[in-house]
C-alpha cells in the first residue's frame, strides 16, 4: 500500500516536474524560435544561447510588486488563476509518456511512464478536467472588474466550448476504432504492426479527417495563435488577463504552456503511435522504456515545434471567422470522421 | 479506509459548498458553489464505483450546464437579490418548514435501510453502460437525442429577438 | 478498485500545491510598496474609469453556450456506445454501429435546424441582444 | 470500501433538503434553477447509491438520462430566464404575475 503510494508520488513528482521543466524550455524555444523565424537573435545575454532566460524570467515574476486592482472581487480574482495552473496540471496524468509495464521499482510494478495507468476512465478524465479550465478564464475576465478581461473572457470561453466538441469528437474516432478509453490501450493498438511492411498502423492514417480536426481544435484549445482571439493586443490589450500581474499573471502563462505540452503529448498518443517506435519488440524491460521515452520525445518535439512555428507564421482570425470555422467546418468534418471510422469498423477495414 | 476518510471530507464539504450555493447572495458565487457540491458528487459516484459516471458528471454538470448558468448570470449582469419587500414572512417560515419536512422524510426512509451494506460490486464503466444502452436501453438512448433536439429548438426559440 | 484513484488524489493534492505556492509565493516575495492608488486602478488604456465594468453582454455567448450543452450530452451518450461497440462487434452485435449512426443522424437533424436558424453565424443581424 | 450506503443516502437527503429550501426562499430565477439542480443531483446520488446496494448497473444508466433531460431542463428554463428578463428588467420569480405582456 505505501510503496504504492510512494511509487506514484514520486511519479506525480517527476512527471510534473519535466512537464515544468518544459514549459520554461518551451518559453526558451519559443522566444528563440520567433527571432529564427523573423531574422533576428532573440534572447542571447543570459547564458549559452539565452539559456538562462526562463529562469531570470521566473525570478523577476517573483519578485514583482504584488498588485490586487482596487474594483476586484478579491477572492475569485485570487482564485481564476489557480483554477488555471490546477486544471493545467492534472490533465496530464493519463497520458503514457513511456513504455514500462514489465519494470518494478523495489518491488513494486511500475506499469508505465504514466501517473495513473490503471485509471478506467482514461482520456475521459483529460477530457472532463480540461472543461474545467473554462472557469479560470471565464472568472479572471468577470472578476478583474475590468471590460476588456469580460469581453476576452467570454470570448475566450465561448471559443474554448465551441471547439471542445470537435475535439471530443476526434477523440471518440479513436476510441471507436480502440474500444477502450484508456490511453496505454490507444498506444498498444497502434505499436509494432505494419501496412505494407512500411506504414506504421498510426490512427493518423485511416484517421487523417479527425488529426487534422483534433490538431486544429487544440490550437484553439490553448488558445494560440492563430486562436489566441482572448488576447488580441491589438484590439483587447491583453484579454482576461490584463488586470494581472508577478505571478499570477505567470500561472496563466505557464498553464497555456503546459496544455501545450498536454496537447501535443495527446496528438501524439492518439493519432501518432505514442511511445512506440519500429523494432521495438526486440527489447524490454529499462532498455524498452529508455528508448520508448526518447521516441515520443521525438514525436513531442516535433509537435511542440509545430505550435511555435504555427504562431509566428500565420495571422489571427477574426471572431466570427473563427466561430464558422469551429461550428460549421469542424463540427461536421468530425462527426464525418466517426461515421467514417464505424463504416470502416462494419466493412471490416479496420480490425 | 482511504476511502472513506475522501468520502466525509467530501460529504463536509460537499453540503457547506450546498449551503452557500442557494443562500448566498452573489449569484457568480452561487454557480461557483454548486461547481464544487456537483464535484463532490462525482467524488461520490467514484466510491460507488460508478467511474464514467463521476467522469460524465464533470462533463456534463460541471464543464457545461454551469458554464451557462455563468454565461446567464453575466448576460444579465450579475443580478442581485432584489430586497425582501413584498414576501409575507409566512412564506419564508412554510418554505423552510418544507425543507425541514423533506429533510425529515429522508432521514425517516434511511432508518428502513440501515441494516442492509454494500452488496453488489457491479462497476460502472463505460463498456458495461454502453453495453446496457446498446442493450434494453436502445429506444431512450436514441430517443434522448429527439429530447434534446426539442429542448434546443425551443430554447432558440425564446431567446430569439423578434423582428 | 479504489486503487486506481490513489495517483489521482496525489495529483490532486500537488496540483492544489503548486497552485498556492505560485499565488502566495508571490504575495509573499513581492510585498512592499504597495498602496499607491493609482497602480490599483482598472487599466482603460490609460482613461480614468468611467463607470462600472460589469455589463450586460450579448446573449450571442448564452446561445452558444446553450448549443454547446446539447450536443455536449449527446457526445458524453456516445462515449458508452464508442467504447462498448468494439466488443460487441466481436461478439457478432452487427446493429450496433447502426445504432449509433441512428443518434447521429437524429444530432444532424438538430445541427441542420441551428444552421438555417443562423445560430452559427456570429455577425449575422437579429442574433444580438 | 467500508462507507455504508446509507451514509451515502443521507448525503443525498441533506443536499436535497437544501436544495429545497433554495427553491421555496430565493426569489431570483437563476438561484431557483440552481436549486433545481441540486434536487436532481441528490436524486441522481440516492439513485446510484441503491444501485450499488443491488448490484445493478440499471441506475447509472437512469443517472445518466436524468443528466440529459436535466441540460434540456436547463436550456429551456435559462432561455425563459433570459427572455423574461427581456420584458421585466427583473429575474425575481414573485413579480411574475401577468399572464401576458
Amino acid at each position: 500500500m505505501w510503496a504504492e503510494i510512494t511509487v506514484s508520488a514520486a511519479k506525480v513528482a517527476v512527471i510534473a516536474g519535466t512537464v515544468l521543466t518544459l514549459v520554461a524550455v518551451m518559453e526558451w524555444v519559443e522566444r528563440r524560435g520567433a527571432a529564427f523565424i523573423q531574422d533576428r537573435l532573440g534572447p542571447n545575454r543570459v547564458g549559452p544561447f539565452g539559456l538562462f532566460q526562463p529562469i531570470v524570467d521566473a525570478v523577476k515574476l517573483l519578485f514583482k510588486e504584488d498588485l490586487t486592482p482596487a474594483n476586484v472581487s478579491r477572492g475569485l480574482y485570487l482564485l481564476a488563476p489557480m483554477i488555471s495552473v490546477s486544471v493545467a496540471l492534472l490533465t496530464f496524468i493519463v497520458i503514457p509518456f513511456g513504455a514500462g509495464k514489465d519494470v518494478t521499482v523495489f518491488g513494486v510494478p511500475l506499469g508505465g511512464v504514466e501517473v495513473a495507468p490503471d485509471l478506467g476512465v482514461g482520456v475521459l478524465f483529460l477530457l472532463a478536467i480540461g472543461s474545467l479550465g473554462v472557469y479560470g478564464i471565464v472568472l479572471a475576465g468577470w472578476s478583474s472588474n475590468n471590460k476588456y478581461s469580460l469581453l476576452g473572457g467570454l470570448r475566450s470561453s465561448a471559443q474554448l466550448i465551441s471547439y471542445e466538441l470537435s475535439m471530443t469528437l476526434a477523440v471518440l474516432g479513436v476510441l471507436l476504432a480502440t474500444g477502450s478509453l484508456r490511453l496505454d490501450d490507444v498506444v498498444a493498438r497502434q505499436g509494432g504492426q505494419f501496412w505494407f511492411g512500411v506504414v506504421p498502423q498510426w490512427n493518423v492514417v485511416p484517421q487523417i479527417v479527425g488529426c487534422i480536426v483534433f490538431v486544429v481544435a487544440v490550437f484553439a484549445e490553448t488558445n494560440r495563435l492563430p486562436f489566441d482571439l482572448a488576447e488580441a493586443e491589438t484590439e483587447l490589450v491583453a484579454g482576461y488577463h490584463v488586470e494581472y500581474s508577478s505571478m499570477k499573471f505567470a500561472a496563466f502563462l505557464m498553464s497555456e504552456y503546459m496544455n501545450m505540452v498536454t496537447a501535443s503529448a495527446l496528438i501524439v498518443t492518439l493519432f501518432f503511435g505514442g511511445w512506440t517506435f519500429p523494432g521495438m519488440s526486440r527489447f524490454s524491460g529499462w532498455p524498452l522504456l529508455a528508448l520508448s521515452l526518447v521516441a515520443f520525445g521525438i514525436k513531442l518535439a516535433f509537435f511542440l515545434w509545430l505550435f511555435v512555428w504555427v504562431r509566428w507564421s500565420l495571422p489571427r482570425f477574426r471572431y466570427d471567422q473563427l466561430m464558422r470555422l469551429g461550428w460549421k467546418g469542424l463540427l461536421p468534418l468530425a462527426t464525418l470522421n466517426l461515421v467514417w471510422v464505424g463504416v470502416a469498423m462494419a466493412m471490416g477495414w479496420i480490425r | 479506509m482511504m476511502g472513506t476518510a475522501v468520502f466525509y471530507l467530501v460529504a463536509v464539504v460537499g453540503v457547506v459548498s450546498a449551503i452557500a450555493a442557494v443562500s448566498h447572495k452573489n449569484p457568480v458565487v452561487n454557480v461557483l458553489s454548486l461547481v464544487v457540491t456537483l464535484f463532490c458528487i462525482a467524488v461520490s459516484y467514484a466510491l460507488l464505483g460508478a467511474e464514467f459516471l463521476a467522469a460524465a458528471q464533470i462533463l456534463v454538470y460541471a464543464g457545461a450546464i454551469l458554464v451557462l448558468f455563468l454565461f446567464v448570470v453575466m448576460l444579465l449582469g450579475a443580478p442581485e437579490e432584489p430586497p425582501a419587500g413584498e414576501r409575507r414572512p409566512f412564506q419564508r417560515a412554510a418554505g423552510l418548514a418544507l425543507a425541514g419536512i423533506t429533510a425529515a422524510g429522508g432521514v425517516a426512509v434511511l432508518a428502513g435501510i440501515r441494516a442492509a451494506g454494500p452488496a453488489g460490486a457491479a462497476q460502472g464503466t463505460a463498456d458495461a453502460l454502453g453495453r446496457l444502452l446498446t442493450g434494453p436501453y436502445l429506444f431512450a438512448f436514441e430517443f434522448i437525442s429527439v429530447l434534446l433536439l426539442a429542448a434546443m429548438v425551443g430554447a432558440l426559440m425564446l431567446v430569439k429577438r423578434k423582428h | 478498485m479504489i486503487a486506481q484513484y490513489i495517483p489521482v488524489v496525489l495529483a490532486f493534492a500537488f496540483a492544489a500545491l503548486v497552485a498556492v505556492a505560485m499565488v502566495g509565493l508571490t504575495a509573499f516575495l513581492g510585498r512592499g510598496r504597495l498602496g499607491r492608488s493609482r497602480t490599483r486602478d482598472t487599466f482603460e488604456s490609460g482613461m480614468p474609469l468611467l463607470d462600472s465594468s460589469r455589463k450586460r453582454v450579448s446573449v450571442r455567448f448564452f446561445v452558444v453556450a446553450m448549443v454547446f450543452i446539447v450536443f455536449d450530452v449527446e457526445v458524453a451518450f456516445l462515449f458508452p456506445w464508442a467504447v462498448s461497440a468494439r466488443g460487441l462487434l466481436a461478439e457478432g452485435n452487427s446493429t450496433v454501429l447502426l445504432d449509433g449512426l441512428v443518434f447521429l443522424v437524429l444530432l444532424a437533424v438538430g445541427y441542420a435546424y441551428l444552421w438555417r436558424e443562423g445560430a452559427f453565424d456570429w455577425s449575422r443581424r437579429g442574433n444580438e441582444s | 470500501m467500508t462507507v455504508p450506503i446509507s451514509h451515502f443516502v443521507t448525503f443525498a437527503a441533506v443536499l436535497f433538503a437544501i436544495g429545497a429550501a433554495g427553491v421555496l426562499l430565493r426569489r431570483s430565477g437563476i438561484s431557483i434553477l440552481l436549486g433545481i439542480e441540486l434536487m436532481l443531483n441528490a436524486a441522481n446520488l440516492a439513485l446510484v447509491a441503491f444501485g450499488r446496494q443491488h448490484g445493478q448497473l440499471d441506475a447509472q444508466v437512469f443517472v445518466f438520462f436524468v443528466m440529459a433531460v436535466a441540460a434540456a431542463e436547463v436550456a429551456v428554463g435559462l432561455a425563459l430566464l433570459v427572455a423574461i428578463f427581456r420584458k421585466q428588467r427583473s429575474i425575481d420569480v414573485d413579480r411574475l404575475n401577468v399572464m401576458r405582456w
